[in-house]
């Protein structure tokens, strides 16, 4: 973990409304994992004061990739930086994808800005067999690179599937023998409740990343509870305990 | 060499910055981050007898330069905390502070007692911000009659410095502040959270699960000022004072207020090692204003009282 | 279309938003930028018996996403706001509240009589804000008798809706509503300033010439709007919810727990048209949510009041 | 009085941390006088929160210019702003100097960035003579264009006369008749004082151009009050009875 002032190298309008920023950071690229995220400070002032937690979604060399869109007063100064100007990041935080047990097909599925860890987690699957779900809106608010074997659906059916992305996987799961499969899965959590359902009634593993609103994002506020199914703890923290979690560890609500 | 350290009764602190409690976990989490013995202390989170889950969620609401929390006390408990967390805190070179939170003044002192026999432990700061839950779950910390009990009961307890953190949300502190000097308290800290709110307009509910919170941060820096300098104005403990601290003119404008030393809270979360960098940035204030000792700053602001009485602000 | 106007007595609205005391002037200020036919109403600066000079410099400090003020109630006096200021404010297409501030019972009375009988005035507000000559500068705010006895001193006097307007800086406002409800009030306004202090690290001294002063502004929306909530539980009359308001979505959440209308304060310097925006975003917002009267959002807020009190925010 | 979103024309650093932002604003442009100020927000959010007072430094077609050094907050994020960003801008405010009366030569002194109202000034007042005395740290932190006649002082003695700039001012008097002229003075309080008692001494007309916290700049919050030597009322307001006084209305402290 590394809390440190990073130089802006690109940023993109990759889509509408939708920003990549690429910075730079050794310790970031060399020791962030899928699913892991990193938090910036959106202005060195006051306001908006708390940092921002954004999924670490590419690594090159000693550069590390965020994409997000424009929620709120931070990723509204987020969008406005240039290259040159400087990042205060803290990270890599928070418990990554598991990937080490055997399956044969990630299945990725990403509702909107979902999609940011995914491209990250592509690059670190090689060998095994990648299909990748992506919902949105609207055909404008699409982002693919990075992606592999990729299902598009879209709310308004402008592009690919019309109707929302979890629906998409559920007919495609209904025509292929995906049995040693993994999913995983971020983006809303309606969508993540659907994924999880569908995951249980498949009997597929399925790891889902959270969002949650956080003060901290290194386990120190305890800000960030997400109700576990059981244990001797009622909540686990999203922060640190996650963002990624087994769909049966938690409760969506 | 400009002096940094002070004393609370016979615990010396190697400087006047602290991380207060609930900002700083444990003490163990920001270790990656944060070489804590460059702090004078550090306050653990509230400790209760029993773990707490706390409350659900959201616990959190961002507002303009502050935040709202209604964490609801989530805590190990104080006996995992001393199995789980004390052999660390024990090690560390600064001075360690258990926070302690309870729902009765029976648990205030059954978590003091089991905590006075430890090792590891320099003094207790007690979060009087609790509901009571005997008086329907008022809070012990606007009650002065309840906060100086708690008080007297627990110098009973212990011969270690023994520090009320007190509530702002009451119409004169320094009753408060008075009333547990007299009960034995060895120092106060001022202040605690103000009560604040958020409403989500789209689903018409209150921000937190709890419908009110805790407002902290630096929207919060002049209330507490003011809050610090009251309380100066009645006692001759010492003081820490707290909240919205982001910088060391923040902190010098405490100590000028007559805080002995400051604790750092929310500004944890934005920049980890900001207490670090205050801790030095006063050494260095009071280099480049030719003070032998950062202690000079304490209560040296040049303000007339009387005037500030009779001329109310508006 | 969206009913936008409400009664406070038998004054008519035409909408929910009017601009605070003290920070719209005396409503002939502003005239080229705001049209303030638009806004439901105007409070004018607190007027008091005799002009008053208002304290020396500094009287403004700005804080984060706030402001501290120690203005000292300058103000022209009620004789020549009657002779300069009333002609004009006469004429103009919204209601006209008269603020009144005073150092003792009897002032307060003097001002609001002689302003009763003029034309041109639809409703007093009351700044209780301010120090009791009598008991030593102590503020009359925060003396729950006191504003009580002013309250149905001032009821006697007037047929007019007469507004009481609260300090927050007290342990329970709540009090204090449902003492100024049964002394016959007809509405109160909350929040006033909260107490702040700033303090110049170079010169050492408090930044305003009073050491302290009052918080306003976005900083202290929560707090403020706690309250408002707080107040909304006891009492039957309308609440004028005040402090920090920014924006449309501020004034929803007001309105949502249970202000009947909100004032602009601190923002009209920022944004002098940002009340008539908040006006027409609140028509808006109620058309979008289709509802009839933006009167439907006043105390709909969705919250489980039990828990919120038994289960405490920290 | 207008207040609007301006569009910003040009940003240089015309000296060392010292700045020059220009935009465009018909009608500040044309109803601007020498003495009067503009107030700008610096951010559209919340800290910092109130606006910014500038001397309006000078006016060209629809063009109006400020200049400005980085005091702190608001200033900082001023100076990163560039041509096509938008500056809310609320103005003209304030009472001008007065140059309608019988005299032959205006002396213009300037502490610091004292210097802004001074080309504005320069520019009205042509036909008349001018000398203009310009104050500055040191050399780097000087600027001097669209002045008449500029006698220099610096506080290190970089450039020009070594020390303040009001000595500079009482020894060119000593040397000239300037019996029939008028001082403008405009910086630090410090020098404001030193100036209003040199003026008193030689007997010149002097006007001053105050600096004073504000939070409304309008009239309206009573904020910004400034002692009056004699009259009904203890205080005048800088914002709207100034910030231009005569030295003999006002006592300086
Ligand atoms: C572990 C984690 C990883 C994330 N990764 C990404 C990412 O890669 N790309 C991306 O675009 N977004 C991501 N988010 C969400 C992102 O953090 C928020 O969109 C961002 O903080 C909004 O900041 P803002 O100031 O622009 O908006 P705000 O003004 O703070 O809020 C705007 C809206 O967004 C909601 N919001 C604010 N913070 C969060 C949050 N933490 N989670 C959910 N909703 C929130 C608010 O309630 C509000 O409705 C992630 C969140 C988490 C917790
Ligand atoms: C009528 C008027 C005209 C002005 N014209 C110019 C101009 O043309 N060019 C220019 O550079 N500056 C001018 N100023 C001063 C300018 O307004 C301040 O420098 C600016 O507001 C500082 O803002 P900040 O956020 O950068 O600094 P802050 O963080 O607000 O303050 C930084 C430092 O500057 C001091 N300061 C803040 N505001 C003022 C103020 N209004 N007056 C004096 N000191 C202040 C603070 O006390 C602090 O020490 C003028 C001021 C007034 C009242
Ligand atoms: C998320 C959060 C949790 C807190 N938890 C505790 C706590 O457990 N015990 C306590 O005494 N104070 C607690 N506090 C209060 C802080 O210690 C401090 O008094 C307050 O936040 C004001 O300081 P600040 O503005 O610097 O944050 C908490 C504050 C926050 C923001
Ligand atoms: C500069 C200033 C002057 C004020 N003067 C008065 C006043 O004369 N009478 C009064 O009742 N309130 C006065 N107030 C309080 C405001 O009316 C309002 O209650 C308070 O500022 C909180 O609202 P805000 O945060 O929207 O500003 C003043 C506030 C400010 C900032
Ligand atoms: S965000 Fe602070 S504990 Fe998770
Ligand atoms: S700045 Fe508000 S009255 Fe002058």
């Amino acid at each position: 973990m590394t809390q440190e002032l990073a130089p802006v190298s690109e940023r993109t309008e990759v889509a509408d409304g939708i920003f990549l920023l690429r910075f730079t950071s050794a310790h970031i690229a060399h020791t962030a994992q899928p699913g892991q995220f990193v938090n910036i400070r959106p202005v060195a002032g006051l306001s908006p004061l708390l940092r921002r937690p954004f999924s670490v979604c590419r690594v090159e060399k000693n550069d590390v990739e965020i994409v997000f869109n424009v929620a709120g007063a931070g990723t509204r100064i987020l969008a406005l930086k240039r290259p040159g100007d400087e990042l205060d990041v803290l990270g890599p935080l928070g418990s990554p994808f598991g990937f080490g047990e055997d399956f044969e097909t990630a299945i990725m599925v990403a509702g909107g800005l979902g999609i940011a860890p995914f491209p990250f987690l592509t690059q670190n699957l090689r060998g095994r067999k990648v299909e990748t779900f992506v919902g949105a809106g609207t055909a404008g608010k699409l982002w693919l690179e990075h992606l592999q074997a990729v299902h598009i659906a879209t709310d308004d059916g402008s592009k690919g599937f019309h109707g929302n992305v979890v629906a998409l996987l559920e007919e495609f799961l209904g025509s292929k023998n995906l049995e040693n499969s993994k999913i995983y899965g971020c983006g809303p959590t309606r969508m993540l409740q659907a994924l999880s359902d569908l995951a249980k009634m498949n009997d597929l593993q399925c790891e889902l990343s959270l969002e949650g609103d956080m003060a901290c994002g290194i386990g120190i506020c305890q800000g960030c509870p997400v109700e576990r199914v059981n244990g001797k703890k009622k909540y686990a923290l999203v922060c640190t305990d996650g963002p990624t979690f087994n769909c049966n560890d938690i409760v969506l609500a | 060499m400009v002096k940094t350290a002070f004393n609370i009764g016979e615990v010396e602190f190697k400087n006047r910055v602290l991380v207060a409690s609930g900002t700083f976990g444990y003490g163990d989490e920001l270790k990656e981050l944060v070489d804590v013995s460059k702090l004078g202390g550090i306050i653990t989170k509230s400790l209760s007898w029993k773990p707490r889950d706390g409350n659900p969620p959201k616990r959190i609401v961002e507002t303009a330069s502050g935040m709202l929390n209604s964490i609801g006390l989530a805590n190990i408990g104080v006996e995992d905390f001393v199995e789980e967390k004390l052999p660390y805190l024990e090690k560390l070179d600064t001075v360690v502070i258990a926070n302690i939170a309870a729902s009765s003044v029976e648990e205030y002192c059954d978590v003091l007692a089991l905590l006075d026999e430890k090792e590891g432990i320099d003094a207790f700061e007690i979060n009087v911000s609790c509901p009571n839950v005997k008086e329907g779950g008022l809070s012990f910390g606007t009650d002065c009659n309840a906060t100086a009990e708690i008080t007297s009961k627990l110098r009973a307890l212990t011969k270690k410095p023994l520090i009320i953190k007190l509530t702002p949300n009451v119409t004169h502190i320094s009753e408060f502040a008075k009333a547990v000097e007299e009960a034995g308290a060895d120092a106060v800290s001022v202040i605690n959270t103000v009560i604040g709110m958020a409403v989500d307009i789209k689903t018409r509910k209150p921000k937190l699960s709890t419908v009110t919170g805790g407002l902290s941060g630096p929207a919060i820096k002049p209330i507490a000022l003011a809050k610090v300098y009251e309380v100066a104005q009645t006692v001759d403990i010492p003081i820490l004072g707290i909240g919205g601290i982001a910088s060391t003119e923040d902190a010098v404008e405490f100590l000028l207020v007559g805080a002995s030393a400051v604790q750092i809270g929310t500004m944890n979360y934005v920049d980890p090692t900001g207490s670090i960098k205050i801790a030095d940035g006063l050494r260095r204030h009071a280099e480049s204003n030719s003070l032998k000792d950062v202690g000079d700053l304490v209560g040296a602001i040049d303000a007339n009282v009387e005037f500030s009485v009779l001329q109310s602000w508006l």
